[in-house]
């Protein structure tokens, strides 16, 4: 299941904990009621975002979504614009137009934003696979969804429709076995949801999304079956969500025994040991690393604390491209 | 308070006790209705558990009705909306709850293909009620702010109600539970803890297609529904002090619509704002503008005016949403130049 | 595969020959200006409509589409309301406002009438199956839907929710190999539609849609395990299109070799054919039965050709239930 | 008729020639524009083959252009139209055929959550092109004879055209199919075939968002598009014998709309009718008449008055679907009453 070099290995790591720091950063920015609307945590998400984003090529296209801020910043979008985004500002990438990490586009990035509606993202991410197979370039898509929208209508309508395309397409399904407040087993009936390839004929494995070496092994692999003209996979990355929905949300009704189980799993901890085990990296480098991540973050708050709100008159502007 | 208790005594507690929150009155009438009738049945996302909905309005609903009557949904709004639609067919009467009103448009099949033409069609009978939190104005961002009422006001076969009180908030969710058709119920987000006012304990129905006229005045018409009747009272003191009488008409039903209600108070005042926090292009605004241009006419002495939100994604950061949004100051400067027309 | 009598198997040969009547001279009428807007041929579904229809109890309760008129006659619907309602007349089911077979909808006959969005009639078919189990009663629902709207999102929310819910619910999918002009191999990357069941934990069977036999036997089964709290199931019947999608379409997309196939394999012959091998009736008693079904079809076209228009005053009733 | 032909000849040749029906103009601007430009591709429900579509649209196309750029769909509208969008973003041009407009509502969130917003949003241009073959008159039945545009109008970020000619049916096209947005293009069935008219053979690009006067008139306006403009010209002509000179405006553009032509002929004539096949009740013709009343009052000489679909599902049987929809002496006989008010 190995992947990646040790030199990868490590800035695999230098993103998770960019990410995990970002993140942690905007929760208690949230919490000091210095956010403006809502937002989301990704924490627990790390390895799979950034373990399938690090094996795109830089001119492949991707969806994230919600729990996927490892994915914007493997890709490019530094934390300076996406807190500027979140806390609405003009120097964000919507340029307050779009909320969170909602909409974060950027086709110079090869990111496609999303919309709330899950998982709208999908089937234009299948669409640039498709305009890929009509140019014939060899470039892949990869869109991420959850759990929650493995149900939807729309998820299978893709998948379907990638299977008869044979496009280039990677679909990650985070299972962090929770939509909202509903486990797993009142969204369906199935143990993996890796089961629904067959119903496409389209290739699924199921991998263990806090293990990022697994995860980028097995997404890398699909990425390459998709450039060679292999077709489009599905890839189910179990997982849990460590926070509530979203920031307001406690999660009251998450047992607690399931988060004390999944935190001994933490993607970050879990690679950090095996930086131990195969000696790979000196404790003095984490450290470095995590000091790097908190100036990198410090920057961004500072940036898009200090940054102009948007001029109330450039309300109607953008909503046509010229 | 004792339903023995004296009538003097009563009614100054009750009128105590029964200030609910806009929010609190919408589980009140869902809790009452559903002891009353084992019919009703609860269909959402997130809707059972500890957890009750997004907005809790069904916290304790599966403790006290069970998990057979609350039933938590996987995201699938084109499918449990129209399964809610068999459960109609079948004499039950759910009640939707669509997360934020934003996701009816992904069940919207369900809703103006199968469900608002099937009476018309082959004469069954389908009486669910959807309930859509509606609205923004609290920087929630193009996809949990949205007033899609005007697409369902175009759709034959549907009901849309939209309270702007607690009173009527309960009032109206009894009705449309009550109604044997789909009803879709507007409910404003930003009122939603932001509002209180008395709400009768009884279940006192308001009836659907009933408009009200929430101030009286002879100097200007404002019609107007959900969260603008409140920014509209607002502008109507602010500018009462400059000897403007403004009158408000809260339309509660915007399908089927009040005219004669409407009309009256075009003819009565001869002026005559609009006003929503839906896009103003094609919302309910025109409809309510096109009628009186018809049938007033000859009444009117100014332009008929409307404020909207204007024709863009409703933004997330606040000043963009300020400027989308029509505020008091707008409503008053509207008014002001209507009266000196 | 055995699960009616012979005299039960004389009833079903009936049903299908009356809808093969009728069919047929549905088509002829309109062949011959006499219709009113367009219409459809269930020509080669006879065994499937009927076969599945048959399986079914008086309580329970079905969505029928537009390949189905032999479920519409075999619950109830008479051949007189069916011709009137193609007609646009007062008489037909909807008394003039929805067209062909659509909105054959009757309550009193267990008959969820559909819309054209297809399969929007399998969620209203769900929903039938929900409100029995919450009222504990031992009914069961069937959804017809083709090939084509086996990939459609709302089939797969439908099944995963029927799942979750164990509803008794029994999905039978007619693969009459094209939807509309688009084959198979266009529409999915998948052999059978029954392995669409797996991707929600439903059970899957494949028969023979033209062996009303086979048809009825897998059905009654998926039917009597979801009356006693089984779940759903899902049916894939394979068979063929014999006309165009609708009357206009002489579908010269389809291979001639692929229709003469499957005229060998014609459900009604083919009955015919085991009532001749086991011996079960005489040749003159299917003589008797053909005519008895075209005396049954000529009196309901003299029916519907000789009912008034509906009245245009009526234009606005009925839009909303009192 | 060569290039090289003298132009006399060449333009007596050509007008004879240059009749196409309503559908043949169609399938030329899309022919033409695909042979200009490799960038556009087709994308939808049996377009491919030697069958082309469910009105042979495209007929010939996959001869012509091969498999890779006429894409036949399984029907799935959220997610072919979802993927148009993304191959949108990726430079190229799709024109989506949904087989019938009513079935643009299976993929509502495509288009008005993600495509409709995208530009605003982060700046993704998506520009493509749905063509929707609408309305009825022709019994079609509730779901094949919708005329949803209003909808899309009241949606921020999308335009919306709805050519009434031949001419026009091909240069709306090439303007759709040539911007940068999404556009829907609403065809009108009843005119496929039925109506012929000349059509420059070089593509002529019609501009959206500008109107055209149909017929020049001094006493009443009719606003109106799609079929409608020809009920309207043959009341106009009906009328005319009682000397009654009627204005038309074909608006062809919904979404922009061309409110300057719109305001010109209102304040021109004083007398406003609107007339579309589309539900009369919050309708496009509901921001037509709230435009006209605010803007254009002070020139107003007689109630705007409106004619649309009645608030029914669009009925099957010929009676039912003839009063539902505005006919020839519906239109001359509410031009009448405007111009004796
Ligand atoms: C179509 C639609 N319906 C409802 C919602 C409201 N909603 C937002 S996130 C969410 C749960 C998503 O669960 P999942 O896909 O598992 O993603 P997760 O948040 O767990 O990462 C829901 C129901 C939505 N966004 N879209
Ligand atoms: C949502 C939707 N999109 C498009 C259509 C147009 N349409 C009508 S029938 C049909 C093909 C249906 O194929 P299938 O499900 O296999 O049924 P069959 O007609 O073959 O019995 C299509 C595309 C439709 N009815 N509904
Ligand atoms: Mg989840
Ligand atoms: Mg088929």
């Amino acid at each position: 299941m190995r992947s990646l070099s040790d030199e990868e290995l490590i800035q695999v790591y230098e993103w998770m904990k960019l990410t995990r720091v970002l993140d942690d950063r905007i929760v208690s920015l949230w919490k000091q009621g210095r956010g403006v609307g809502s937002t989301f945590s990704g924490r627990g998400h790390e390895a799979i975002a950034v373990g399938a984003s690090y094996a795109l090529g830089p001119d492949d296209v991707v969806a994230p979504m919600h729990r996927d801020l490892g994915c914007y910043l493997v890709r490019g979008i530094t934390p300076r614009r996406i807190l500027a985004n979140q806390l609405g500002r003009a120097t964000g990438v919507t340029q307050g137009r779009d909320a969170n990490l909602h909409g974060i586009g950027d086709l110079s990035l090869g990111i496609i934003g999303f919309v709330s509606h899950l998982p709208q993202s999908m089937s234009p991410a299948l669409g640039a696979a498709m305009a890929f197979l009509y140019r014939e370039e060899p470039r892949v898509s990869m869109a991420f969804v959850g759990d929650g929208s493995s149900s939807t209508g729309l998820f299978h309508e893709v998948l379907n429709l990638a299977a008869v395309q044979r496009a280039p397409f990677v679909v990650v399904v985070e299972n962090n076995r929770y939509a909202y407040s509903t486990p797993l087993h009142q969204q369906m009936a199935i143990d993996d949801i890796a089961d629904r390839g067959q119903a496409h004929g389209v290739a699924a494995e199921i991998v263990d999304g806090n293990d990022v070496e697994a995860v980028h092994a097995v997404t890398a692999e699909a990425i390459a079956r998709a450039r060679s003209g292999g077709g489009p996979s599905l890839i189910e990355c179990k997982t849990m969500r460590m926070h509530g929905h979203a920031i307001h949300d406690g999660a009251e009704y998450v047992p607690a025994e399931l988060l004390v189980e999944w935190e001994r799993r933490d993607p970050i901890a879990h690679l950090e040991k095996i930086f131990f085990e195969r000696d790979i990296v000196e404790e003095a480098l984490i450290e470095e690393i995590g000091q790097k991540c908190r100036r990198i973050v410090d920057d961004a708050v500072e940036y898009a604390e200090s940054s102009s709100w948007p001029d109330p008159a450039s309300l109607e502007e953008g909503v046509y491209a010229p | 308070m004792t339903p023995n208790g004296s009538s003097g005594e009563r009614s100054v507690a009750s009128e105590e006790d029964r200030k609910l929150s806009y929010i609190e009155a919408i589980s009140e009438a869902l809790r009452e209705e559903m002891r009353r009738d084992e019919d009703i049945i609860v269909i959402g996302e997130d809707v059972g558990g500890e957890f009750g909905g997004a907005f809790n309005v069904t916290k304790g609903f599966e403790d006290e009705f069970g998990r057979r009557r609350i039933l938590n949904m996987p995201m699938t709004e084109n499918a449990f909306i129209g399964a809610a639609t068999g459960m109609a067919l079948m004499g039950l009467r759910p009640v939707i709850e669509v997360q934020f009103a934003d996701f009816i448009t992904s069940g919207y099949d369900a809703i103006v293909q199968f469900a608002a033409t099937n009476h018309y069609r082959w004469g069954g009978a389908v009486p669910w009620v959807i309930r859509a939190p509606s609205d923004g104005g609290i920087s929630s961002g193009p996809f949990h702010s949205q007033n899609p009422e005007a697409w369902f006001m175009h759709t034959p076969g549907l009901k849309v109600v939209a309270p702007a009180t607690p009173a009527d908030a309960k009032g109206l969710l009894l009705s449309a539970i009550r109604d044997n058709n789909p009803v879709i119920y507007f409910e404003s987000k930003p009122l939603y803890r932001s509002l209180k006012g008395v709400v009768p304990e009884e279940g006192i129905a308001i009836p659907i297609g009933q408009a009200r006229v929430a101030r009286e005045g002879t100097d200007v018409t404002i019609v107007t529904y959900g969260a603008m009747v409140h920014e509209s009272l607002k502008a109507a003191e602010e500018i009462s002090s400059q000897g403007i009488d403004t009158e408000i008409v809260d339309l509660r039903t915007l399908k089927p619509m009040d005219c004669e209600t409407v009309l009256a108070s075009a003819r009565k005042t001869s002026r005559i704002l609009i006003v929503h926090s839906a896009n103003r292009l094609v919302g309910a605004g025109a409809e309510v503008a096109a009628l009186i241009a018809d049938e007033a006419f000859e009444s009117l002495d100014a332009p008929v005016r409307r404020l909207g939100g204007r024709d863009v994604p409703v933004p997330f950061s606040p000043p963009l949403e300020k400027a989308y949004r029509p505020s008091v100051d707008d409503i008053a400067n509207a008014v002001k130049e209507l009266v000196t027309w």
